[in-house]
């Protein structure tokens, strides 16, 4: 086990499993006792990746995601792991608009939103064997606010 | 997620409540080609007033919308923003190119009188 | 992938797990649209058994818990998992009022509410290997009671 | 959790809020053997109405300090039970022990009748 604060989630990539899978990391996350607005960053974040894992990764077919996160700390790692097609050209995808599926109604701003949202983004992709998306953010816990 | 759609004079109306994610995202879409089939319809708000939660799905939906009203040469407006949304609008780009309003009623006479501008550019 | 509605969660046996367990469960069951009492049955027999791994199966030491969750139709079954030391004896084991820990306040109800709160409990153990409780739940969904 | 405590004469009332299980318990027990260290205090009253999830580990909890009160010769009553938490407490048999009332005040007032049964047996 990597941490004490560990957990595995591992589900098929269908539509409806979107909102599980952000209410489950968001679950998880609140032992940190983050605020609202950092609980709405974290929610989009993991939307994003889990929603690339569906439409992106596996397409058409049903696969499996495995969503790990961990806290070190005041620190919430999430990791989004697919066994799909993967991405070529890492590069262009985390550019601003780019989409490979402009006819599906995607905006292209899944990173961007993933970078904003969240203070670290790694993503690690072999073409035929899958990708995995590794988001880190650093909670102001609550009670560490300044009281002002 | 919960769609309320109304109609006034030539302006369609959609107010969305619940989550609007890539799932509940086919609804909206859905949702806003039935109701535009009515080509009279040259306005078309979206009311996001009742979202607690929306992601790119949502950027890739208003942006796919503004092209249909485009394509009829209508207006689009976009009114009630919750704060839990307000960050990824701003991300995305879409303030630069649709208008934001604080409330329905307001959208309604700022697109009226931005449909009177048009009409009279045409009638020249 | 034994279902289209399938899950399945990994934590380490700490109690702080517990409210992220049910809660994890009550948010996967809620797709089949469950009353609030529903709701609260499965919350309350999940917690028993994920309750009973931490404190029985595990003792002392940190292991591994791995909730399954599927649903068929309205038929929700959820698997709960550990490695740790089994039961010697599960007719004894699941009599009401039956404990291996008075000294902890434990009141040996665990077993008598998961059957009183679920439609069906299977329990599967190896001494030294480890435990499976299994519970089934069929779901009155909200859409299909009378509305008298 | 949280625990608040409040001493009424020789009654020790603690109002629980929150979700009662294995994790939390702990707290409420070392809340109630801190109170209890003062020997004057003849009855336990739990107030449960804040709670939004009880399991067996409460019925444990509960049972504990049945005995703690017995141990001395005291009384114990519990009161506002939420729809979440009757069942199990139903199920636990402790209706058949521990008196449940509606109220607050009803419990300080049936339990002070009570001690003053017990005062008076001891009395004779
Ligand atoms: N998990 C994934 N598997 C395969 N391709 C992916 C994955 N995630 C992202 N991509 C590729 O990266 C592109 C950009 O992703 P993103 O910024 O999220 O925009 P969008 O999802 O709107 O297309 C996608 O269009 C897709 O080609
Ligand atoms: N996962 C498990 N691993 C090992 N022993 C268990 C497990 N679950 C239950 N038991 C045994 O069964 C007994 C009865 O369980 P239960 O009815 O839940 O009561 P309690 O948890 O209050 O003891 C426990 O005291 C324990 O000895």
């Amino acid at each position: 086990m990597k941490s004490q604060s560990y957990m595995k989630l591992e589900i098929p990539s269908r539509s409806d499993n979107e909102a599980f899978a952000r209410v489950v990391v968001a679950a998880f996350a609140s032992r940190l006792d983050p605020t609202l607005d950092e609980i709405s960053d974290i929610k989009t974040a993991v939307s994003e990746a889990v929603t690339n894992a569906i439409i992106h990764a596996y397409e058409d077919r049903v696969g499996l995601i495995t969503i790990t996160a961990y806290l070190e700390q005041n620190k919430l790692t999430v990791e989004i792991k697919d066994e799909g097609i993967g991405i070529e050209d890492l590069e262009m995808a985390r550019q601003p608009l780019y989409t490979s599926k402009p006819e599906l109604d995607r905006s292209g701003m899944g990173f961007t939103i993933m970078e904003n949202f969240m203070d670290e983004v790694k993503v690690y992709s072999a073409p035929g064997k899958g990708t995995t998306v590794v988001l880190v953010k650093e909670i102001r816990s609550k009670k560490e606010l300044p009281s002002s | 997620m919960e769609i309320e759609k109304l109609i006034c004079d030539d302006c369609l109306i959609m107010r969305l409540r619940g989550e609007l994610d890539h799932h509940q995202a086919e609804q909206v879409r859905a949702a806003a080609d039935e109701a535009l089939q009515d080509k009279g319809l040259q306005r078309l708000i979206l009311n996001l007033g009742g979202l607690s939660f929306m992601d790119s799905a949502g950027i890739g939906v208003i942006l796919g919308r503004y092209k249909q009203m485009q394509q009829r040469q209508g207006q689009m407006a976009i009114c009630e923003i919750p704060r839990a949304v307000a960050k990824v609008l701003e991300i995305s780009g879409i303030p630069r190119v649709i208008p934001f309003y604080k409330s329905e009623i307001e959208a309604l006479r700022q697109t009226a009188r931005g449909a009177a501008v048009k009409r009279r550019a045409r009638q020249r």
